[in-house]
């Protein structure tokens, strides 16, 4: 046993960190650090930035674009860029569609799709969720029916982030309606631009746009825009490498915002003092830093263990549960270190608007934003309980 | 031992109750927060009508104000009857404000709290200088409610001592319009007026003096133990409606071809909230009627007791019934996502639960 | 509203409370306080002297020795009994067997078991609990046939708490085996001397012996010791006095162990001072009383209102797990107070053992055993997994 | 970096575990608490054959404590080998009882808590006087794990300086049966012997100082961290046997005609269960790993979390583990409950959670 980092991966991680220090807009840095989602242009010149280096997509295969990294240097990576303020990476185009693509994909879709994404020109978004489908996707009901070399494809999703960034969507239908749930479920790619294609921005409790309703009345989908086989859509759903669940505990992420709550509480007074001087508050980050450190170790353990061949560890499901709550917790922390200047509504993009400028220290600005954000980290993705529940099936199997 | 309401108070709490349930839906909450100042005039002279604004025992207040907070009301009842009327109240209303303020034709705001206070109300920087005939006003508050509407700010100042002195603060009545006062309007993230206060050399008369000269501390803690419970009612009221609304959505929500009511987890975490909620109504009921309490000791256990669990109430049940509404209940569609944001406001405002088990802490013999 | 006590309900209190500082014998009282359960014999004496006052079945009709006492007074008398260290009385024998043949009984039962259990002659327990029926009581298996004027009982009841003190046992028998499993059960008194009657004691982790394994081999129990008729015993069990949940919040005892806990806080030094001195300490002591006076105000709420005749709150379960979570968080505390001093297996009965001799100061005694013997009150008398369907099952009906 | 056993660690962990599932079952263990001194002699010759009483490198120990946790082993491995045995290590031993406490020959206890000092292994009241030929020591010890068998007790003693300085502490070799040692023996609720000792004017030679005069506190600290460690990787075999015993008796008890384990409450508890066992694991590893770090702050660090991690792991496992099996948890009768107690004494020994988060808040830079 050894928890020293190998000299390759310490050289690894100084040069990743060198790379992104010196090459991320300090714009970018700061809109992420205080806590602001990025936005559609910010990431796409990140992306361009990350795609020059070769590092845009990571974790594809060598020979679509990928770097060919252990598990280790992906998330030394990705702390890395998390602990320097670097936005992440449009997930549906980078974690989704394209390892999708490659697993299942046609040579012809590949060549069509893939290439767009490492330019940065196309832009995806996920078609999963339905009103009355929501962790239940079994129960969606997205009509397409084929008709000569089209599937005419009529529904409507929900909880779409991004769709309004989106040229394309990828899609769960129903292709037959008889049988199991599961078993009449397709996969599709649609273009956004798609005749019959209309979108809603669904406007968070906070006042973002992120979710979109998504409505498709008869849009004509070219049948090579099927993935996989007709009816066998879950398979490729069900496909997404498990190895992502890895970095779903945003280890960087938990990471510096319990340093920024720091940083908050240097600054904060309380009766008199910085709110970092009082015991009853040190106590509060010790025991974020446990939690921190117990998040880390965690990680890295399941990480060496796959790296080793050792499999995945069927306990990586607790990974999102224990780094989502983590994270929640700490924005909710950084809000209450701000005393009142946490009750602002303070909303970026209408910064100048009269009901929202920004109000406050520097350092408040965006806490209140995302900490109303983060409570759709235990929702989104399986929400907690679909968690628990996988978990728990595999305990007492 | 009582805990029922008088005729009074149940002819109160009927009469807001038939209010929030006949004029004030989703689409007047909207309308009133569209408004110029965030509230309708309409609605405010109805309240002056209804007599609401001249409300100020204690049960009086605590029923009113969780009628509205079921109702989730926005206007700025608060910050006008709870803070400024009642420090007008206290400190015998020289300006004769509170007749005025009853048939709804004042807006007042009281500027409290300092950016490096937190909630320490003796954390006074402003400053008051005596002048041959007046005073002289010069400091800054933060998130004064209601300030960008005020037609009159009471205002705190330090008239002798050092920062962080219990004795030396006063209480000061200056027109939102004197020169040197500059008002920075924000909205809270649960949809209230508010703003920032630069006081820069204002000049007021002798007669702008609250109460008595240096001693205002005393009068500033019962006024706010007194709005603090206030606003826990007002979260009562919140509480009340997302516990019912989870349960009510659990029992028409299907997953996986079931209610979810029939989840046996839902169910056990719905029962927490309920008794979070309890709890939390028999603290509030408590802190309330001790507020006229003479003994200092047992009022600063009765409230803040009442606060940290209305504080920690708030937490619990405004996020499990986002959790449990999903992804509808992280968007502005549902009115639940607004009541966890005004649940979130209160468990600051007047003083976080740190800051109350501090206080309680302090209190216990050694 | 008003909250403060009517000088008829003051003045009883003085006086409960000026009788138990007056009876209460020093002996019980110091055991007591110290966290140990009672002796059979403790009980016996203080159950005496209630005799004597007339306060021993305070819930009882008057006609039948109770009191007449408001639901206000009965709280207010546990209240001073538990804050002044009086044992509990045989819960078997006054909240149970009584009311049920009070409501129940024949006339005949009545005369021939009310005035034992007044006089402190006879004491009762409670076979309800079988190995395969644990919280789910219609399971159980305990069969009484009928033979002429005697029901022949064989079976096994566990969980018998203070079998090897009662003289008698009311006891939960199937009487038919077809139809719903609630439908077959009777409701019987039996004599604990009956032949083929035999008890085993379970130990608990603690080493105390308070639960029993009761075994019944062909037990003839004349006809007549059937309460209410055959095969509506359910009805009788599920009978007990709703108002009675109305004292399973132990407000008393909770009271006192917090004030305990204060008394020891000022004598254990953590860094040189007394553990209450700390800034930590007494944020901890002060969530304590938050929750304290949160279940004494939620009780009085609730006791206020049925005797004003508006019913019980539906809400009244949430009192039993509120207040015993909050006992069992308090007595765990003391324990930690107590450092070092919490750790050593200390046992009442073996005291002269040379396993277990008092050690420490004597305020930590009976600290630990208390401590373990709470972990059964989150799980006896209905779990309190079983307390929160209940609960859930009016919140969503 | 990795997170893998050497081959002799795996062996190690292998005849553990052999030695675990062939001759610890319920009734060896009964057998080994009901011996006189509480162990079995037969089981220490055997430990010292196998070589397990000269392990002392840290994560040697952790594997063979995680597996004297899972069996749940009261023998005194850790007041023997990783305490006292760790003591003499660091301070070179100079009465050569290190080669036999590996033969299984001497018993060993270190005598370091006091009654007034809580966790502070700095707050020593007992005194050594230096006389002509050696030291004078007199002070009361409590706790002593293993006293009523040590035939050596390893004493911290104050050689100069005032009550809870750091310098000034000292460490003597002293005679279990030395004139003026009165040993009070108990048992903890956890079924291991220890005992109060109290030193009254003992005499020892000058030979009986171990380590350097006044210095002995880093050492002590390092030596404790250690044992620390240890016990944590105990703590682990605890939980793991319990999580794995509790997930067995949901899938085979029923209630209400289901297993408990259809049950989706019992379900995510089990699930919290794992989460907080598998956190421990990895911050025990972490902590175990960092005892020969050079960098104090980053020792402290690993080890405290691990210690806050362990403890609160093992009170919610515990605690779960005993609701969870219902009334034949609260027994005897299952060895749950044992578990539990032992459980309870970890999270206790060395330090408590309020101690650990102290330590962890003191070294936060402000």
């Amino acid at each position: 046993m050894n928890l020293k980092e190998t000299a390759e991966d310490r050289a690894f991680r100084l040069a990743v960190r060198e790379f992104v220090q010196r090459e991320l807009p300090a714009d970018i840095r700061k809109h992420n650090e205080e806590g602001w989602e990025p936005e559609k242009d910010e990431m796409a010149r990140w992306h361009r930035i990350l795609a020059r280096q070769g590092w845009l997509a990571p974790s594809w295969p060598k020979d679509y674009g990928g770097t060919g990294w252990t598990l280790m240097q992906r998330h030394i990576f990705e702390e890395e860029c998390a602990l320097n303020y670097c936005p992440p990476v449009h997930i549906f185009n980078i974690a989704m569609i394209g390892p999708i693509l490659i697993e299942y994909g046609t040579e012809a879709q590949k060549q069509r799709y893939l290439p767009k994404i490492l330019d940065v020109e196309e832009w995806w978004c996920q078609g999963y969720s339905e009103p009355d489908a929501g962790s239940d996707l079994a129960a969606l009901k997205t009509d397409a029916r084929l008709e000569g070399d089209h599937y005419i494809v009529n529904g409507t999703k929900v909880w779409t982030s991004l769709a309004h960034w989106a040229t394309h969507i990828f899609c769960l239908v129903r292709t037959k309606k008889d049988g199991k749930p599961q078993e009449g479920i397709s996969f599709l790619l649609m273009d956004m631009t798609a005749r019959g294609t209309s979108i809603q921005p669904i406007p968070t409790l906070n006042g973002q746009h992120i979710f979109n309703q998504v409505v498709f009345e008869n849009v004509r989908v070219p049948k090579e825009n099927l993935i996989h086989r007709e009816n066998e859509g879950w398979t490729v759903a069900k496909s997404l490498l498990d190895h992502e669940r890895l970095f779903l505990a945003r280890v960087g992420d938990n990471k510096k915002r319990l340093q920024r709550l720091k940083d908050i509480a240097r600054k904060e007074l309380a009766h008199g003092k910085p709110l970092i001087e009082h015991d009853w508050f040190r106590r509060k980050l010790a025991q974020y830093e446990v939690r921190v450190r117990a998040l880390d170790l965690t990680v890295l353990r399941f990480i060496a263990k796959a790296d080793s061949g050792q499999g995945l560890d069927p306990s990586v499901t607790m990974l999102k549960l224990a780094g989502t709550e983590l994270l929640q917790d700490l924005l909710q922390e950084t809000v209450d270190a701000l005393g009142y200047y946490g009750l602002p509504f303070q909303q970026h993009g209408i910064a100048n608007d009269e009901l929202a400028p920004p109000f406050g220290p520097e350092h408040a600005i965006g806490a209140s934003n995302a900490r109303f954000r983060s409570r759709a980290f235990t929702i989104a993705g399986g929400g907690s309980e679909i968690q628990h529940n996988i978990m728990a099936k595999h305990l007492l199997k | 031992m009582d805990f029922d309401l008088s005729d009074e108070q149940r002819m109160l709490d009927d009469g807001a109750r038939r209010f929030i349930a006949q004029r004030y839906d989703l689409t007047a909450r909207r309308r009133s927060v569209e408004s110029v100042g965030g509230f309708s005039r309409d609605i405010w002279k109805t309240f002056a009508q209804l007599g609401w604004l001249d409300v100020n025992q204690p049960v009086d207040l605590m029923v009113m104000m969780e009628r509205l907070g079921h109702g989730l009301v926005v206007e700025p009842y608060l910050a006008n009857v709870a803070l400024a009327g009642g420090l007008l109240e206290r400190t015998g209303d020289p300006a004769m404000l509170l007749p005025r303020l009853g048939a709804g034709e004042v807006q007042l705001a009281a500027a409290i709290a300092e950016p490096q206070a937190r909630f320490d109300l003796h954390d006074i920087v402003t400053q008051a200088k005596p002048t041959s005939d007046g005073w002289l006003l010069s400091g800054a508050k933060t998130l004064v409610l209601n300030a960008p509407n005020a037609d009159w700010l009471v205002v705190v100042a330090r008239t002798s001592g050092a920062l962080r002195d219990a004795s030396g603060l006063s209480l000061f009545l200056v027109p939102a319009k004197a020169a040197g006062v500059e008002i920075r309007p924000i909205r809270t993230q649960d949809d209230f007026p508010a703003g920032d206060v630069r006081l820069t050399d204002v000049v007021v008369g002798k007669g702008a003096l609250l109460g008595a000269r240096d001693e205002a501390l005393p009068t500033l803690q019962r006024v706010v133990d007194g709005a603090m419970m206030a606003d826990a009612a007002y979260a009562l009221g919140c509480m009340d409606y997302l516990v019912a609304a989870t349960a009510d959505y659990l029992k028409t929500r299907k997953q996986f071809g079931k209610p979810l009511a029939t989840f046996q987890v839902l169910q056990h975490r719905l029962v927490q909230m309920h008794a979070a909620l309890e709890e939390a109504r028999s603290l509030v009921i408590g802190g309330t009627l001790a507020l006229d309490d003479e003994d200092a000791a047992e009022r600063l256990a009765a409230v803040s007791s009442a606060k940290v669990q209305v504080n920690q109430a708030a937490r619990l049940i405004g996020q499990e019934a986002i959790q449990m509404h999903g992804g509808i209940g992280m968007t502005d569609a549902l009115i639940v996502g607004n009541y966890y944001k005004r649940l979130l406001s209160v468990s600051t405002l007047f003083g976080d639960t740190d800051h109350h088990l501090g206080r309680l802490a302090d209190k216990i013999a050694a």
